[in-house]
């Protein structure tokens, strides 16, 4: 076995060292009666060249191992991804270390995660970033714990009905067992967070939006703030994506408490749904209730800058039982190809892009207005939004599936029943106007 | 070298990326909606590659050398395994194309779930928690889930001082408090000590199995039984899983539950601290509580399935790291069945041989044939003012990374090294002078250790000034 | 543009300093009657992604693009390929280093290539190994020219006509202009080059004999070199295919005076024909008539070990007019990748694999003879054989390429015209029984 | 840290590889042909990982740093060249394929041809030669092939001595006796004394231009008037074209044969000495010469033709390093005419700033305006017994890559530096600040430079020892 580097030799003369007589003989502190008996019951190894054909065969039964037209986002973006991306981020200094416990030997690992926080909270317009967590939803799930932490006296958290379904499910995970709940807002006819509806809530301990919506649009964050001030509740609001900051005012300006997104657009491949990258951000005042790792910047014996993990005393490993979040793993290596493609793509590339994905989006929607398709809300959109399409629609999208690769739009009716027969698009910048042409030709 | 930090290589007006070129008309959002461009850096495409390869250059990873931390599991990460997560068909693959387009993606799963049934033992598995700790958080929301389908839930949970650190943040995560129980003198847990706090209020136990210690429970069995007839749930964390492959199948011991770390055990690189994947696995009794969607299979098609009444809900956006449970199964694929065996038999025999090799060096507190790891202190050192922080220290002078240190907290001083199979006989001989050398140097010329490392790009690095007066961001 | 670093003010800042009013303005020592007036005539610049798009068209028309079975070898190898050496030889210490003129900083270059010359040495019994050739061609041509050095009497170089024709006639091309010629040994009815022709010519300097030959005949080197030592000759042999020395008797231990080879079955993509690796191995006696770079051991000013490019006063930059060879660059990393491909098998792997290259072409050779094939040639080979084809074969071959992406043979009678219908077949450790048995049922 | 040779880490019974499975019968060769197994080294795949992960640490390449090697031409090889080279359709393609299964391949080559013909003025194009030197050889071998198909051979080649050090190498191998020519007390060639050497005798002129001194020649074409009148041809070597493309056509000048380093200009990897590609460019009058097989087009259909009897004939086995090609022409498509034009531009100004900045600080024997090199010397800094050789190994301690030393040898204690277009003003800035601190420590510590380099991993090695008595394997 080519990853076992152990001859015989090696094996007898290291038993010897041992006080073992045979391999079997090191696990005599397990009782004969529990241990295995034939063997595991697993298919035969394969040899390298077994296995990349196998999988070959797998991955060529997945549509996506041709190229195809991606009108879906719902969470996860259809990007560009530059050819040094994933060059750099291989690199196994990178890939093949442990969490940055070592400092000395993490150097790497640490100014790149202490750059990405930084990136971040520029991005978002916020004091303090963390070290990445595993996606939105449950960095959402962590921002509802914490307002509900911080507000005693409240035991229910208000999410616009709006966010993300996945997230609300998570979220609903994490609180019930603790016996808190999640209160849903609902949204208006224009497809955006009812705030008349938030007003009348009352034991609330947090109140979370998120923005651009799971329809796409813009939400009014400074109205969330205003009743998130009036109320003293904790304003948490999230995103699903992040190119969207290119342009929009970020959450900061608009006072937001905690910010909870998603960066699998900052570079990371789709791959089925993750890893993505979870962001988690807050003010200054929340630095001690934030979940996961945070790197700070830090001085050697001579002096020197450097950095290290830091204020892991709210972690689980130094108080036990007291820990409020149970994070240790995140998505390290993710964080650092969100911090490459974010120094790669620039101020400049941001901007651009995030304009881009909105050219096109508009003009997608107009597309597909001209095929008869009813744009059925009116509020402003970053890179998604939602039609109602005409009847035959359905049967179309599959025919457009498995002849041309096309995934035009996805289905909102598992997620709002009401809405039979809409559809919610996305256009980034590496949709082509002819693609987008030949679309509406095809379901005119 | 230093490398500054990357704003401060940053100048107006460059950009290292080819803009995509606009093909269609400019649609200018509302002024009110926009707000400044985010200052990010503005740097050459050769900017950005000499920043992030010098800061590769800066960090150790198993490629480098032996990373021998305790409780990690740092075993080679195959190559080959990261060809098949990059391939187009699974990269590219988007998270709701639907069933019928996703039958490789789905497949992978169902075959993989089947497969760590079989490694462990267990009736059904998940794929979907994040990580490790993720993992633990399922299993914890199972067995409060279980208790309150039995009409009463429980207030307490048990956890030994011999289990892994984010046990007991797990636990509270689902209202549970916990309770501390000591091992006994030969470093397990003795039924009795169980049998005399397990009540109808404590929902279970749990038990990390070989524990952190690196000693296998013996009495295991036993004690799933104490709990068991109290009407309490056995937590099994399987982090520890790379010592007992092929040997033992918890699910058959009587645990409930057991999460594990497909980045340990089953090859898949930490990345510097993930991403990680820690799927959970449960016996008959436990499978309807498992998170949706579940992965189902029908003559040869497979599904996703939401509607399970008992589920706990959903714990990730989507399927979980779809692309770690890639490299993982690769892995497994690769292995057989033979290969796991022997991977863990391998695995113990170093961790042994290490032990045997260095209990005159450093104390041995428990001195049993371990499993896949063991832990030292540093008591014959404290005479020279030396401490396991020290040693660590120097190590990293020696080429190694330190193992690790003051985990777990029932040693004290502990200096815990899990060699793990991938290691040969001549590196961890290396291994095992450069401790003896420390060791004699601890005597003759503390001072090397003390003021250890040289070597790296960084000296000892204030970690108290640093979390006193932090500083997160440039 | 992302590969220039110039911002407008750098730029201004930099011709001041320069002394120049512009950019235009640095060309001033160039006459304007010779500068380019209306700018170049090329295409638009592509950006990144539409780069990827356009490569990806121009590669899907090559067959390649799908995965295809390959049973032609003549000098090109179709093998596995194991995932960590692309990984490993694209890190870009080795990929983006020069020449390793600066000892200190190259070490790893100097190691990894002393390396290779000891694995190459090793694998085929010699000396003296170079650091790398552009191609078996022309590694052979430069053997021929050391040998017309070596023997100032002579202008004459005996060449088997089974070795590869492009070498020969690379050879052709190097002797020409020095008024030197190539005289061809004919082969045997049995497909072996023809001893007593050799014994006959008068006026050599050396002989070259292919073994395996490019009809993958095993020749008798001891042969050749009675009589190459009768005449007092230098006695050169070649080779295409190195897998070949997993299992055959070395050149070496035939007393051969110079091997020039081909290293692409090492670990290296066939990429259309090049780059290759050329080897060229002598004894110690021709060490300092060997030309391209060569790698020693040497001592720092510490006294600790380290390596060098070394016996450089053979070189053109140092004895400009009295250089023998031109070599500069060489295939550097393709001798590093051969290195690493020789570390991975190892010497299990190397004896296993070619038993498996000789296994596989034995059941080829017997299946397509059950399909009507006639074996013309009897001598043994290694994992090449020439077969006489039915009739109709090159339409049924023409189809199996379009239909099923098989390569069944090269077709021989443009090299050897007396061989219509002759067909050069390969078979290597990647094709599998069952493809073997395919080809027997569609041929027969 | 120290890494041993690759077998001094064997085990016998290791093997990095998994054997691919026999499925048919073995079949033994005849003894009496078999040998005994090369004695290759024996390892796990870590083994293998990590033994070349060390090496490459050890190595300086252009992703780690400034690497101002004059004439050279270190710039940054872009990644995404490497993804082209990369595809299955390219890597894979079998080279005998035949032409209908390999238009992709052939219309590449067709349209890099055409392209680079158009970069430097030429009518034909020929992608074979396999590095620049072998380039060189190719011209010379066509400028002997057309004077023999003009009835009489001539016996002498002109080599300036600014030339290239491969020139007369090249010349030789066509068995051309070299006649050195000297450049003028400007740098560069004088027309007179081109005039007084050629004859008829005489088969042409190698001229390197921009030259190695970094200096246009300025009397190009009146050069390239005078040898033609004898009936001469004009070699030009192209390795210096960063300079010129899209101000100069070398074609439009007067030369006649002109190679050129796809590895240096057009930003193919070096890979630590190859592999390179050197196409060649001709004008009419030459182009029946050029070796086959050749590309041709016919409507859009792309052939290989091999039927061109006046062909020196074939250079390499196949047709070239077709996949240098690929990285070569995806950065041609990638820069475009402007892209192209502004690369030189830029290559000159960073030239001509250094040339102006340091001219203070190292003597500047030719003080002209620049192309993309500059040739200092050690003049200034013999007083202090520092030699160019002892500043180039300070400034592997500054962190940078030496410039090229000791040539042209037209200039005594030469210290050549070509810093490329894509090294921004600030790494620029910093090479010139570590210029002047090692000036300043030549003067106050001269030591610190006799003495360097003490980063490495290695210090100053013994290359006269090492070529006194050659050890060439382990």
């Amino acid at each position: 076995m080519r990853y076992l580097p152990h001859t015989q030799e090696d094996i007898q003369k290291m038993l010897a060292v041992a006080g073992a007589g045979s391999l079997d003989d090191l696990f005599k502190t397990i009782p004969d009666a529990v241990k295995v008996k034939d063997g595991l019951n697993l298919p035969e190894p394969m040899s390298e060249w077994e296995l990349n054909d196998y999988m070959e065969k797998l991955a060529s039964e997945n549509i996506a191992c041709k190229g195809y037209t991606c009108l879906i986002g719902a969470g996860s973006y259809d990007h560009y991804i530059p050819a040094i991306i994933p060059y750099l981020v291989s690199r196994s200094e990178f890939a093949t270390a442990y969490t940055p416990y070592q400092p000395e030997v993490s150097q790497g690992t640490l100014q790149g995660i202490y750059e990405f926080q930084t990136m971040v909270t520029d991005l978002l317009g916020m004091d303090i970033a963390t070290a990445s967590h595993y996606d939105c939803g449950t960095a959402l799930a962590e921002c509802a714990l914490i307002a509900l932490r911080k507000n005693k006296k409240a035991d229910k958290i208000a999410v616009s009905d709006l966010v993300h379904p996945s997230h609300r499910e998570i979220i609903d995970t994490y609180l019930k067992p603790s016996g808190y709940e999640m209160v849903l807002i609902p949204h208006t006819k224009d497809g955006l967070t009812d705030m008349t509806a938030l007003e009348a809530m009352d034991g609330i301990a947090g109140v979370a939006v998120q923005s651009p919506n799971f329809f796409g649009h813009i939400e009014d964050l400074a109205a969330v703030k205003k009743v998130a001030d009036a109320k003293k509740i904790l304003f948490i609001t999230s995103f699903t994506e992040a190119l969207a900051w290119g342009i929009l005012k970020n959450p900061g300006s608009f006072g937001a408490d905690l910010v909870a997104g998603e960066g699998q657009s900052l570079g990371i491949a789709k791959t089925f749904g993750g890893p993505g990258l979870g962001l988690l951000a807050g003010t200054s005042k929340l630095m001690r209730d934030l979940p996961g790792r945070l790197v700070g910047r830090a001085k050697d014996s001579n002096g020197d800058d450097g950095y290290v993990l830091t204020l892991s005393t709210r972690e689980q490993h130094i108080r036990r039982e007291r820990a409020s979040s149970n994070i240790c793993s995140n998505n390290g290596l993710n964080a650092m190809t969100a911090a490459m493609y974010l120094s790669t793509i620039g101020k400049i590339g941001i901007r651009e892009i995030a304009q881009l994905n909105h050219d096109k989006a508009m003009y997608l929607k107009s597309a597909l207005a001209g095929a008869g398709f009813e744009p059925v809300f009116d509020p402003p959109f970053f890179n998604e939004f939602v039609m109602k399409a005409p009847r035959d629609f359905n049967r179309k999208r599959i025919d457009l599936i498995n002849r041309q690769c096309v995934f035009a739009g996805l289905d909102l009716a598992p997620y709002y029943p009401e809405l039979t027969d809409h559809y919610l698009f996305c256009a980034t910048e590496k949709v082509s106007k002819q693609q987008m042409d030949q679309l509406a030709k095809e379901v005119a | 070298f230093n490398e500054p930090n990357v704003w401060d290589k940053s100048r107006e007006g460059r950009c290292a990326i080819s803009l995509p070129k606009a093909d269609v008309e400019r649609s200018p959002l509302d002024p009110a909606l926009t707000g400044d461009t985010p200052n990010l850096p503005q740097l050459s495409e050769l900017d950005v590659v000499r920043h992030y390869t010098r800061l590769s250059q800066w960090n150790f990873g198993v490629d480098s050398g032996m990373y021998p931390l305790g409780s990690c599991t740092m075993k080679y990460n195959p190559k080959t395994n990261e060809v098949q997560a990059a391939r187009q068909g699974f990269a590219g693959a988007h998270p709701l194309a639907g069933d019928e387009c996703s039958q490789g993606a789905l497949r992978l799963m169902y075959d993989l779930e089947r497969s760590l049934a079989e490694i462990t033992g267990f009736d059904a598995v998940t794929l979907q928690p994040a990580a490790g700790a993720h993992g633990e958080l399922t299993g914890m929301l199972i067995i409060h889930a279980y208790h309150a389908k039995q009409g009463r839930q429980r207030s307490k949970i048990i956890i030994p001082d011999t289990a892994h650190g984010t046990n007991p943040a797990s636990a509270t995560l689902c209202g549970y408090k916990s309770v501390n129980l000591k091992s006994g003198p030969k470093g397990i847990l003795e039924p009795e000590a169980v049998a005399e706090i397990m009540d109808e209020e404590t929902a279970g136990i749990m038990i990390t199995n070989p524990n952190t210690l690196g000693l296998f429970e013996e009495n295991i069995k036993e004690i799933c039984e104490i709990v068991h007839a109290k009407g309490g749930l056995v937590y099994g964390d399987g982090a520890n899983m790379n010592a007992i492959m092929g040997v033992v199948q918890p699910g058959k011991l009587g645990i409930d539950v057991l999460h594990l770390n497909l980045h340990k055990t089953f090859s898949t690189p930490h990345g510097g601290g993930g991403p990680g994947s820690g799927p959970v696995a449960v016996n008959e009794k436990l499978t309807p509580f498992l998170p949706v969607p579940r992965v189902e299979k029908e003559l040869d098609t497979f599904k996703f399935v939401t509607d399970c009444p008992d589920s706990i809900g959903r714990l990730h956006t989507f399927y979980g790291h779809f692309g770690v449970m890639i490299k993982a199964y690769a892995y497994i694929l690769t292995m057989g069945a033979q290969g796991l065996l022997d991977t863990s038999r391998l695995a113990v025999l170093n961790a042994n041989y290490i032990k045997e090799s260095l209990k005159g060096t450093l104390n041995l507190p428990y001195d049993r044939p371990c499993m896949h790891e063991c832990v030292f202190n540093d008591a014959k050192q404290q005479e020279y003012h030396i401490s396991t922080m020290d040693m660590a220290k120097r190590l990293l002078d020696y080429g190694f990374h330190p193992p690790t240190v003051y985990f777990p907290l029932v040693v004290d001083g502990a200096f815990m090294v899990e060699p793990t199979e991938t290691e040969s006989k001549e590196d961890i001989d290396q291994f095992i002078d450069a401790v003896k050398a420390i060791a004699k140097e601890a005597q003759t010329d503390p001072e090397k250790l003390t003021s250890a490392p040289v070597l790296p790009k960084v000296t000892r690095l204030d970690e108290v000034a640093a979390a006193r007066k932090p500083c997160l961001r440039g």
